[in-house]
């Protein structure tokens, strides 16, 4: 078990290694010096003879390649110029409520979109399963920012309910704990303010999870279906189990192997969405930052929210796999 | 109570891929105005007053213009990126599962670098960088949209290489060429255009996505994201400003998904199997 | 080779073999459903089988036996597979029984075991745990008999450490352990009848001889009736007491297995048998059947066989073809059959 | 007309074939010993059974023979020629003069391709003109008792015994000194199969083929083969006439083989 985690870790490596080569690859290929690209616009020559020499550009291209890896792995890829602050620290703040509207609208995509394709597959062929359908095709088709502000327009606008942009009303605050303004309000013990976040969580949580309602609920149900062919159902059915038991017991577990696969593979979608409503909602997370960051061309921090968000990416691919392990015993090698 | 909604779902979906492309192609017989023709005298006039059909916006532009002209982006955009990203894709793809070996690694290890950056971010990385064009945009949006094609078409050459038609043409001396030319690539193709299908829905997405957060093609040119992103400022006064072209890229990529889904379940082999 | 009743329990639950059958098949017929269309698979198929007997179904692909198989425990939802005519057990009709109390039977009275022992065990189950869930559905027993329970029946198929395997997951098993698990769950509520449906097919020869025995060996320990499908001559000559021969849906010829193989009367029978293949003399051509099996959506009414039979002429297309009682348990539905 | 060479001698030393699974970067790669020297000798026009339970290699030996699998060692020759061995480059496929015939008479036939070009396949690879093919089509399917216009229907339109003769006409149209079946007639119902192995001793009658047949049914080889050899855990266990190896099997592995196959 430990040592298939650690195996996972490990050829997680090579990955990483690619990808800081392209993040690397884009600095430098990109028009201009990367000098230039890293500085703002009104630079001065002393500045960016500065930073040349600091990222050791005047280098062989491994070199810089080693300083590159270096830097990123003391946490260090300069510093904004728009915000006058190491890259790193913005993102540290910043990085909490993307995690918080992800975590929200990921619960709730899952508690809604599952059952919903259950539903739709036990019952395939129905009037039922046409609905789930037509939800679901619809969800995948609607763009996010599109959705974010028919429901600002309709929420905020007409019936006045939510905020339609930001996380805490101004000048409210809690203490960090976790991070989580809905938790850290709950921790400090302010009811109060936990429903003022929740409130302006709701638009930007509704949005991102309407997107993944479509996507999950169509790969729950063909998950179901698939593993309700096995032959191992007519197993089930021949022990004279009941439809439900065998639904619970057989059909659901080995049908969560092929969802969790998909939920990773459209976690990239799923984070680029998140990018989006963020901008819609002026959510301050990451995904903000990066819009800010490429508006006025500051280069550090665009490769900084870059590199975080594919970080966090093979992070939750990572998990992803170890939970294959926890489920699938096919995983765990043979006892005998 | 049985429902089939199979052919529905080819019905609707091809008649609203029809509208759009009919919009595109012919959309200059029904509005007579243009584009990026400013007229501030007519700005933000609802729809179906002073002769534009779907209103005016900020700068008093017909919106239906601009809607035609950003189906024309969207859809040749989309276009190029599907099928350059799916020649890539499937050639790519087959050869790694024909081939295995070290091809089969060394490509298995960029797909999963390429797949390790969430699709719009790469994509807004690689705008950010180059900046702004079409050319720049059909190829942030291709780096990425090959890969589905290069899974796809892996696994269903790694099933037809033992295939014992395959393995037999190359026992009668059928070269690299011969069995992708006669055997891997003909049997790629349904799939393939499957693919394709969902993955013009995603590219239209994206392009949306990336003109709406302004990384799309140069401003100058009308798109549904960017006239999303800048009537979203006018949404309580004006709601037609965004909510039109996101009604374009939702029944454009809605058709597109429903076209796909048709396409699977008529590709599909019938499951007769139904126990539960 | 009729059971000697010594080797049943001496409690008497299992009826003799002069009482009821424990299953009886009266002009069966079955249907699919393909769209709009039912297309007729199985059509007018008799056949009993006594307590405590082994009786084989015994036809090449297309001739129904697995569905016949899988009618018996309304393993298909009516909607896919239809079922006309009557099927009994132990006097019990079954076919119009409510959902419920068919669902007591299956896994208890009567259970059943598949072609396919790779893929109908549960991969992400213990198989100890699957044999259990049999036990819960069943009987009363509580947690530490049933492990007690799973141990003897564990046993009961040859597994040297019992409790070891009943932890293990199918994939750690070979293909014959997992048919033997698969054994072991069938009989698990002592069943008195067990449908086993190519049991050994997926398996190799002498894997199956493994599993052939154990399937004798605990038919004869509890008294159990074995309907065996098959598509194998000689392994239906070997453990088979009595034999239905199917073709095209049609039960050809039944009785007795040294009647049914030993001097068969059915064209198709003899044609069968000659096509398997064996030790010949030099220049020896063995006959074999021309043609094909023809598909369930190309039968003509008249004798399903009468295009391949040497036997045939236009009475076979024409009329109902008659079963002729070729001894009081041994009879062919033929117009012509060697008597 | 369709001829073979009537003279060439199989033969192979101590062949190995050793599979390699990889476990991940950085975990143990597991071994598979396939086959682990196995040496045989075929004589021309003779049937040689090659038998055995799954996993025992027969199959993989069929690859090597015919060129889809590489051998870690050994030899093979045919006639004079060799056609791998040590301190050589192997014989491609096409060259050695082995044809095949597999096991699944739906897989071995591009559902796409009309009856006529798969037959003809080979022969387009090798660049012959279309009407030589057609006429060598023609030829070749009445040979395997199918009617010449089945080469313009597709697969689809065949039962799988016909199939398994169009994968017969598609081997034989190569012109093999040596054909390779492995397990061709176990996917097929009994009543078909006796049609495919009374074709199978016609050919060799009647063009001198010949055959190694591949198998895990004993009675298969005791109806068509001249000579047997058992394969167990990637090794040759007992080789001999047939009769005599089932009559008087000397390994115990073939005397469990043999006592386990149930007999009518």
């Amino acid at each position: 078990m430990l040592h298939l985690i650690t195996t996972r870790l490990l050829g997680a490596i090579p990955v990483l290694l690619l990808v800081t080569m392209a993040i690397f690859g884009l600095l430098r290929l990109a028009p201009g010096d990367a000098a230039e690209l890293l500085l703002p616009d009104d630079a001065t020559e002393e500045q960016i003879a500065e930073t040349r020499e600091a990222w050791g550009l005047d280098r062989p291209i491994w070199a810089q390649y080693g300083q590159f890896i270096g830097n990123l792995a003391r946490f260090d890829l300069g510093e904004s110029y728009r915000y006058r602050a190491p890259v790193f620290e913005l993102i540290g703040e910043r990085l909490p409520a993307t995690l918080e509207l992800s975590f929200y609208a990921l619960v709730m995509a899952i508690v809604i979109a599952v059952p919903l394709g259950m539903i739709a597959a036990l019952n395939k062929g129905k009037i039922i399963d046409a609905i789930v359908s037509v939800i679901s095709i619809s969800g995948v088709s609607a763009p996010s920012f599109w959705v974010g502000i028919l429901l600002v327009l309709f929420f905020s606008g007409y019936l006045n309910l939510f905020p339609s942009s930001g996380r805490l009303p101004y000048g409210v605050s809690v203490p960090s704990v976790t991070g989580f303004v809905t938790f850290d309000a709950l921790i400090a013990g302010s009811f109060d303010t936990f429903l003022q976040a929740l409130k302006y969580l709701a638009l930007p949580a509704l949005t991102l999870t309407l997107a993944m309602i479509g996507i999950i609920s169509r790969i729950t149900r063909a998950a179901v279906i698939d593993a309700g062919q096995e032959e191992h159902v007519f197993t089930a059915v021949a022990k004279g189990m009941k439809r439900g038991t065998i639904v619970r017991r057989h059909l659901m577990p080995n049908a969560a192997i092929p969802i969790v696969t998909i939920i990773g593979l459209e976690l990239g979608a799923l984070i680029s969405g998140s990018i989006i409503v963020e901008v819609v909602f002026s959510w301050p997370g990451i995904g903000t930052l990066l819009f800010q960051a490429i508006s006025v061309r500051d280069m550090p921090l665009t490769t900084g929210a870059v590199a975080s968000y594919t970080i966090l990416f093979i992070a939750l691919n990572l998990l992803i796999d170890i939970f294959y392990v926890l489920i699938d015993p096919r995983l765990r090698g043979h006892k005998a | 109570m049985k429902f089939d909604f199979l052919n529905l779902k080819f019905i609707i979906g091809a008649f609203l891929l029809g509208f759009v492309l009919f919009l595109a192609l012919f959309g200059n017989l029904i509005t007579p105005f243009t584009a990026n023709k400013q007229s501030l005298m007519d700005s933000l006039l609802p729809p179906l007053s002073g002769g534009h059909i779907l209103g005016t916006d900020h700068l008093g532009r017909d919106i239906l213009a601009r809607m035609i002209s950003g189906a024309r982006v969207s859809l040749a955009i989309a276009a190029s990126v599907v099928v350059i990203s799916g020649v890539v894709g499937v050639i790519v793809g087959a050869l790694s599962g024909y081939l295995r070996g070290t091809w089969d690694l060394v490509t298995q290890k960029i797909v999963e670098s390429f797949w390790a950056f969430p699709p719009i971010l790469l994509a807004i990385a690689i705008l950010a960088f180059f900046g702004q064009s079409l050319t720049n945009v059909i190829l942030a949006l291709t780096i990425q949209r090959w890969i589905p094609y290069s899974r796809m078409s892996r696994a269903q050459a790694m099933v037809l290489r033992s295939l014992a038609y395959v393995e037999s043409s190359r026992v009668m001396g059928g070269g690299l060429a011969w069995v992708m030319r006669r055997h891997i690539l003909p049997n790629l193709m349904a799939s393939a255009i499957i693919v394709g299908t969902f993955s013009m829905a995603t590219a239209i997405l994206a392009e949306a996505s990336l003109s709406f957060l302004g990384l799309g093609v140069p401003p100058q040119i009308a798109t549904w994201g960017g006239m999303l992103a800048e009537g979203r400022s006018y949404i309580t006064r004006a709601w037609w400003l965004a909510v039109m072209p996101g009604v374009g890229i939702f029944i454009t990529v809605l058709s597109l998904n429903l076209l796909g889904d048709w396409l699977r379940d008529q590709y599909d082999p019938k499951k007769t199997l139904n126990l539960i | 080779m009729t059971l000697s009743s010594d080797t049943r329990p001496a409690d008497g639950t299992i009826a003799g073999q002069n009482a009821a059958p424990v299953l009886s098949a009266r002009n069966l017929s079955l249907y699919i459903r393909e769209g709009r269309n039912r297309i007729r698979i199985v059509s007018d198929v008799s056949f009993e089988i006594a307590a405590g007997e082994f009786f084989a179904l015994v036809g090449e692909s297309g001739s129904g036996k697995t569905m016949i198989a899988r009618s018996i425990m309304r393993l298909l939802p009516a909607s896919m597979l239809e079922i006309e005519g009557d099927l009994e057990f132990c006097g019990k009709s079954l076919t119009s029984l409510p959902e419920n109390r068919m669902r007591a039977l299956r896994g208890g009275a009567i259970s059943m075991i598949f072609q396919e022992p790779m893929t109908s065990l549960d991969p992400l189950m213990p198989v100890g745990r699957q044999i259990e869930e049999t036990l819960e559905l069943h009987s009363d027993l509580n947690r530490r008999q049933r492990a007690e329970r799973i141990e003897t029946l564990l046993t009961d198929v040859r597994f040297a450490e019992p409790a070891k395997v009943a932890a293990m997951f199918p994939h750690e098993l070979s293909g014959g352990m997992r048919q033997r698990a698969m054994i072991a769950m069938a009989l698990a509520n002592n069943p008195q009848l067990l449908i086993a449906d190519e049991p050994t097919t997926a398996l190799d020869v002498t894997i199956q001889r493994e599993v052939m025995e154990i399937i004798q060996r605990l038919r004869r320990k509890y008294g159990l009736s074995v309907l065996f499908i098959s598509h194998d001559l000689s392994l239906v000559h070997q453990y088979a007491e009595r034999v239905g021969v199917l073709y095209g849906g049609v039960l050809m010829e039944a009785g007795p297995e040294r009647d049914v193989i030993g001097r068969s009367a059915h064209p198709y029978t003899q044609a069968l048998l000659n096509c398997a293949p064996g030790r010949r003399v030099a220049g020896e051509r063995r006959r074999g059947i021309g043609g094909t099996v023809p598909s369930p959506r190309d039968w003509a009414p008249g004798c399903r066989f009468r295009d391949r039979c040497e036997r045939a002429d236009a009475a076979c297309a024409n009329s109902e073809i008659p079963v002729k009682d070729l001894s009081p348990e041994w009879r062919a539905k033929c117009l012509r059959p060697t008597e | 007309m369709i001829q073979t060479s009537q003279t060439a001698t199989m033969s192979a030393r101590d062949v190995c074939k050793t599979f390699h699974r990889s476990n991940g970067w950085f975990a143990k790669p597991s071994e598979t010993r396939a086959l682990q020297g196995v040496s045989f000798d075929v004589e021309p026009k003779e049937i040689f059974g090659i038998v055995g339970e799954s996993g025992c290699g027969k199959s993989t030996l069929a690859r090597v023979l015919v060129g889809l699998e590489n051998q870690d060692s050994g030899s093979l020759s045919l006639g004079g020629r060799k056609l791998f061995g040590p301190g050589m480059a192997d014989v491609p496929p096409v060259k050695r003069g082995i044809q095949m015939v597999f096991q699944d008479p739906y897989a071995s036939l591009n559902p796409r391709m009309q009856v006529g070009e798969a037959i003809a396949e080979g022969l387009a690879i090798s660049g012959m003109a279309r009407s030589e093919r057609e006429d060598r089509v023609a030829e070749t399917l009445s040979l395997v008792g199918l009617s010449p216009d089945a080469a313009q229907k597709h697969p689809f339109q065949f039962s799988g015994g016909q199939r398994q003769r169009i994968c017969i006409a598609r081997a034989l149209v190569m012109e093999p000194e040596f054909l390779v079946a492995d397990e061709a007639v176990s996917a097929l119902d009994i009543s078909v199969q006796m049609q495919i192995l009374n074709m199978l001793l016609d050919l060799r009658d009647r063009i001198g083929l010949s055959i190694i047949f591949i198998t895990h049914d004993i009675s298969v080889v005791e109806y068509l083969c001249d000579t047997v050899m058992v394969m167990y855990g990637g090794k040759a266990v007992e080789r001999g006439k047939t009769a005599d190896v089932l009559d008087n099997p000397q390994d115990s592995y073939t005397q469990t083989l043999i006592s386990s196959v149930p007999r009518l």
